[in-house]
């Protein structure tokens, strides 16, 4: 089975392009709300086969793949190293559970889907497309094209949600999104221009060799570049100050969409940022690092404080994702091997898991917290407890992810950048860490308080009366998304620093960090099995 | 000078002047508008600027004609937003909304309740 | 306050890249000689076809999911569709207002040729420019046409046999480009038969580009259709 | 100073002129009319990069299909949102 798999691995790099490509088009003919079960069936293959192409990753470094046999610079190169390797798992693994739970949740009320699911399978196939696509390539210019896929879907996806307030937001972060890749495509232009290449790997060197010999017109003219595409995917990736758009898309779209949007597609963004900027960016933007620091630590305190004070329980969500996204900004300036042995980029990645986990676990419930309720407001959760236990202990899980306790996988991540952080002696970053851990305490506690208040008796009878069914599929894949976000911190932690860093990375993590967690493994599972 | 170059340099101004564009115009017609002189703007740099030395280059003319097609795209998704936005809500200035969105603590949640419950427009 | 501030960056921001482009220096690498090496294997002579169905063929077949996406949300702004009714062959229900005389006579003039010019535009592609984007929005120019002459209804949401026909070129793009896997590399064809194989690509997607292109338009259509 | 680069300062200008037309022109039935031209201009200026393809395909999306879906949501924007009793019924 093994050896099945590992022959997959090169193959896997295409078809996990060519497969939701292929279910997307089948879905649109299929028609209006049709093609959930092809949608979770393809997306279970492609779960093997981002698996088939870690583990290969993990065993024999990365893999290329050149589309059309030319080769960069001519053609166009697919490549999966650990980082895209981890991102494509970290997509597959949240969507299939997500459509499984957007089956559940567009398809209660008899077979046919409502209005809001109608075009969702389609577009999900081609959003997932579009970042698998985003994540395999080397060419910035593809990589362009991958951009307008994602955020085309995404909006569309916004708009899916029906009511006027979600074509508002659609169209807000339809212009931030051709404002960001329209910015990301004058870099592209740019660095053609000047180098003659839009290959990553072609790339690389030439503007080392530029930014080497000062004073040359090329220096100049990729720095500007630089600062454009940065600048554009910044204002996808939706970093305070350029987060205007996200709440309102995120908060009012249907759950899954939320979901989807907040656990996946900001992070598509945000790994392009990481891979140009550790990458072929590396020698002309290096000494900018502080800049998205503190931006940065800004959205983590600007993205709590809101969320604190939130009305609507989804946007309260929505806002603690302007707050999550800050973390992955944080640790620019820390490039480089902390004293557990594990890397920046690869202490962002387990972030940016353990959030899309959390986040996509949370959205889920808080659709079903709504749906059961009827009603949005974070008030209204009062008594939730009661009616819907399994969702809100799900909530209670991402929570606990999101807040950074141990032993979640947004702990382990939060973990090691505060130990990076004092290694490298930047005690301010190890502050706004905590501090980000506590305001994020605050409002998930906020929403737990009311949701274990005692209700009247007639009050609750009369919520009964309500209550609409939320199915029960719907219910255990939102606990699956949580459950995986804190097991991440246990089991998924060290291979997945190792995916990232090479063999032999992480060494000092399983000594520091997971034997001191063996007791609250125990005692996690015992509380997990409710 | 060349005058390849020429049109790259009037492309950036084109990219400037359509950005600006994006960001200040009201009325979201004018914002398509902006963003397609935007986006004309930088394909003008990317075939301008590598046909420089006079001679055509075919691979960022096929990439421009890449980009013309997800600019269409855009601009036809754009579109049928702002007519659905018309359609809904009987306006399609940009500044209303904004005034509207921000006045809450809830971009976007100020609008009528009908469509606050999770986004679900049937109920 | 705010516009200020956006127009002088905007300002400098173009003087500043203005000035460092005049004097940038030639560019290290040139695809240009790459590319004439590798135009015999390509298929077609025409060096902008080879690069957008062979070098960069990649590209093209991201592009056009693209504009299935924003086909898709087109779909999703203009659907009234009614949940009683069958969904997805909902045809719109046109006032029957007769067209402008005029426009009927030019519409039916010049639909035949535009097809026969977009047939020729797509089989030039080969050799010199032209190729199935442009023919298709040849195509979809004159759908419009038609539609204004009252021949082409608009509709609300499209049919089973419109989705197929809007589907199919994407899907014939996607089948040639996974068949190489299984001893290549995607979108590699043989030489021998690529340009046979660009043929097919390029003419699924002209009727599949035309048809989405046309639907961009068409779908919205009817929102003003009805009030004329 | 040559023809060419007479006729490229010329085009260039007009482009420049009609890209700012459909931004500030308070009219906006004109201001679309300006971006019709501007999508004209730059099929001529890829004319004159030796990219005719990009030109054919400007001139048939650009200055045609952009227009007609442009002149066509102006249209919708301008008339009163359509019959808000009809949309009603459908979404009951």
């Amino acid at each position: 089975m093994t050896e099945r798999l590992a022959m997959l691995a090169p193959l896997a790099l295409p078809l996990l392009i060519l497969l939701p490509l292929a279910w997307a088009a089948l879905a649109f003919v299929l028609g209006t709300g049709r093609g959930s079960r092809l949608a979770i069936a393809a997306a279970a293959v492609q779960l093997m086969l981002a698996f088939a192409l870690a583990s290969a990753v993990m065993d024999g470094g990365p893999l290329h793949h050149a589309a059309g046999g030319w080769g960069a610079p001519l053609g166009i190169d697919l490549v999966a190293d650990g980082l895209a390797a981890a991102m494509l798992l970290l997509t597959q693994a949240v969507a299939l559970p997500l459509f499984i739970f957007a089956r559940g949740y567009f398809h209660q009320d008899g077979a046919r889907p409502d209005a809001a699911g109608h075009h969702f399978w389609p577009l999900a196939g081609f959003l997932v497309a579009g970042m698998n696509a985003l994540y395999l390539s080397e060419d910035i210019f593809n990589l362009y094209v991958t951009l307008e896929l994602v955020g085309l879907a995404a909006v569309g996806l916004v708009a899916s949600g029906g009511g006027a307030a979600q074509t508002a937001a659609a169209l807000r972060y339809l212009f931030a999104a051709l404002l960001g890749s329209g910015a990301y495509l004058l870099g592209v232009a740019l660095l053609y221009g000047a180098f003659g290449s839009v290959s990553m790997a072609t790339l690389t060197p030439l503007i080392a060799g530029a930014s080497a010999s000062a004073g040359a017109g090329a220096s100049e003219v990729a720095l500007i570049a630089a600062l454009l595409m940065m600048a554009g995917l910044l204002m996808k990736s939706a970093l305070f100050p350029f987060h205007f758009w996200l709440p309102p898309a995120h908060g009012g779209a249907p759950a899954p969409v939320s979901a989807l949007l907040s656990a996946l597609v900001v992070k598509a963004s945000i790994y392009l940022v990481l891979r140009l900027w550790l990458g072929p960016l590396a020698p002309l933007l290096t000494p900018l690092a502080w800049l998205p620091t503190l931006l940065g630590t800004a959205a983590i305190l600007w993205g709590s404080w809101r969320a604190i004070h939130a009305e609507r329980l989804k946007l309260l969500v929505a806002y603690s994702t302007v707050a999550q996204l800050g973390y992955l900004f944080l640790a620019l300036p820390l490039v480089g091997v902390g004293s557990t042995g594990a890397s920046a980029s690869a202490i962002l990645t387990l972030q940016a898991l353990a959030h899309g986990l959390g986040k996509a676990a949370m959205f889920a419930a808080a659709g079903i917290i709504i749906h059961a309720t009827g009603r949005d407001r974070v008030d209204d959760v009062a008594g939730i407890a009661e009616r819907l236990p399994l969702t809100l202990f799900t909530f209670a899980l991402a929570g606990v992810s999101l807040m950074g306790l141990p032993p979640s996988g947004g702990f382990l991540a939060k973990w090691l950048l505060i130990d990076l952080a004092m290694a490298r002696g930047h005690w301010p970053l190890v502050a706004v860490i905590l501090a980000g851990g506590l305001l994020a305490a605050i409002y998930i506690f906020r929403v737990l308080r009311l949701a274990f208040l005692n209700l009247p008796e007639a009050v609750i009878e009369a919520e009964h009366h309500k209550a609409r069914v939320v199915p029960r599929s719907a219910e255990w894949m939102a606990f699956t998304l949580a459950a995986a976000s804190v097991l991440l911190g246990l089991f998924g932690g060290l291979p997945l620093l190792q995916l990232v860093d090479g063999v032999g990375a992480g060494e000092g993590v399983t000594s520091g960090v997971t034997s001191g967690l063996v007791p609250g493994l125990t005692s996690g599972a015992v509380v997990g099995a409710p | 000078m060349s005058g390849a170059l020429l049109y790259a340099i009037a492309g950036v101004l084109l990219f400037a002047a359509g950005a600006a564009g994006v960001v200040l115009l009201d009325h979201l017609l004018r914002r398509v508008l902006a963003f397609n002189i935007m986006g004309s703007g930088a394909c003008l740099v990317l075939v301008g600027l590598a046909q420089r030395n006079g001679i055509p280059d075919p691979v960022p003319q096929a990439m421009v004609l890449t980009g013309i097609v997800v600019a269409v795209a855009a601009t036809g998704l754009a579109l049928a937003l702002i007519r659905r936005l018309h359609a809904q809500t009987g306006h399609a200035d940009g500044k209303t909304e904004e005034e509207r969105v921000k006045g809450e603590t809830g971009a976007g949640c100020s609008l009528p309740a009908s469509h606050s419950v999770a986004g679900r427009g049937d109920d | 306050m705010k516009r200020l501030v956006t127009l002088s960056a905007a300002a400098i921001f173009a003087a500043l890249l203005i000035d460092v482009l005049l004097d940038l220096p030639a560019a290290a690498l040139d695809l240009r000689a790459l590319l004439a090496e590798a135009m015999p294997a390509s298929g077609v002579a025409h060096p902008v076809t080879a690069v957008l169905l062979n070098t960069r063929g990649y590209d093209t077949l991201l592009e056009i999911a693209v504009l299935l996406v924003a086909l898709l949300g087109v779909v999703i702004s203009s659907a009234r569709t009614n949940l009683s009714s069958d969904p997805g062959r909902t045809p719109a229900s046109h006032v029957a207002i007769d067209a402008d005389p005029m426009v009927s006579a030019l519409a039916r003039l010049v639909t035949p040729l535009a097809v026969i010019f977009a047939i020729y535009v797509l089989w030039a592609g080969a050799h010199r420019p032209g190729g199935a984007f442009q023919a298709a929005a040849i195509l979809a120019a004159a759908l419009v046409l038609l539609h204004f002459a009252r021949i082409v209804p608009a509709c609300t949401a499209p049919s089973c046999r419109l989705r197929v026909a809007a589907v199919a070129g994407f899907a014939i793009f996607l089948v040639i480009a996974a068949i190489p896997l299984a001893g290549g590399a995607l979108l590699q064809y043989p030489p021998a038969a690529a340009g046979l194989l660009i043929l097919a690509i390029e003419s699924g997607l002209t009727v599949s580009l035309a048809l989405v292109l046309a639907g961009l338009f068409l779908l919205l259509a009817d929102d003003a259709g009805g009030r004329q | 100073m040559s023809a060419a680069l007479a006729f490229d300062l010329l085009l260039v200008a007009l482009l420049l002129l009609a890209a700012l037309r459909a931004m500030t022109t308070p009219r906006l039935g004109q201001a679309l009319l300006a971006f019709v031209v501007f999508g004209l201009l730059m099929a001529l200026a890829w004319v004159r990069l030796d990219a005719p393809d990009i030109a054919l395909a400007e001139a048939a999306v650009g200055a045609g299909l952009s227009g007609v879906l442009l002149f066509d949501a102006w249209r919708a924007l301008r008339g009163e949102p359509p019959d808000e009793a009809s949309t009603a019924e459908h979404t009951r």
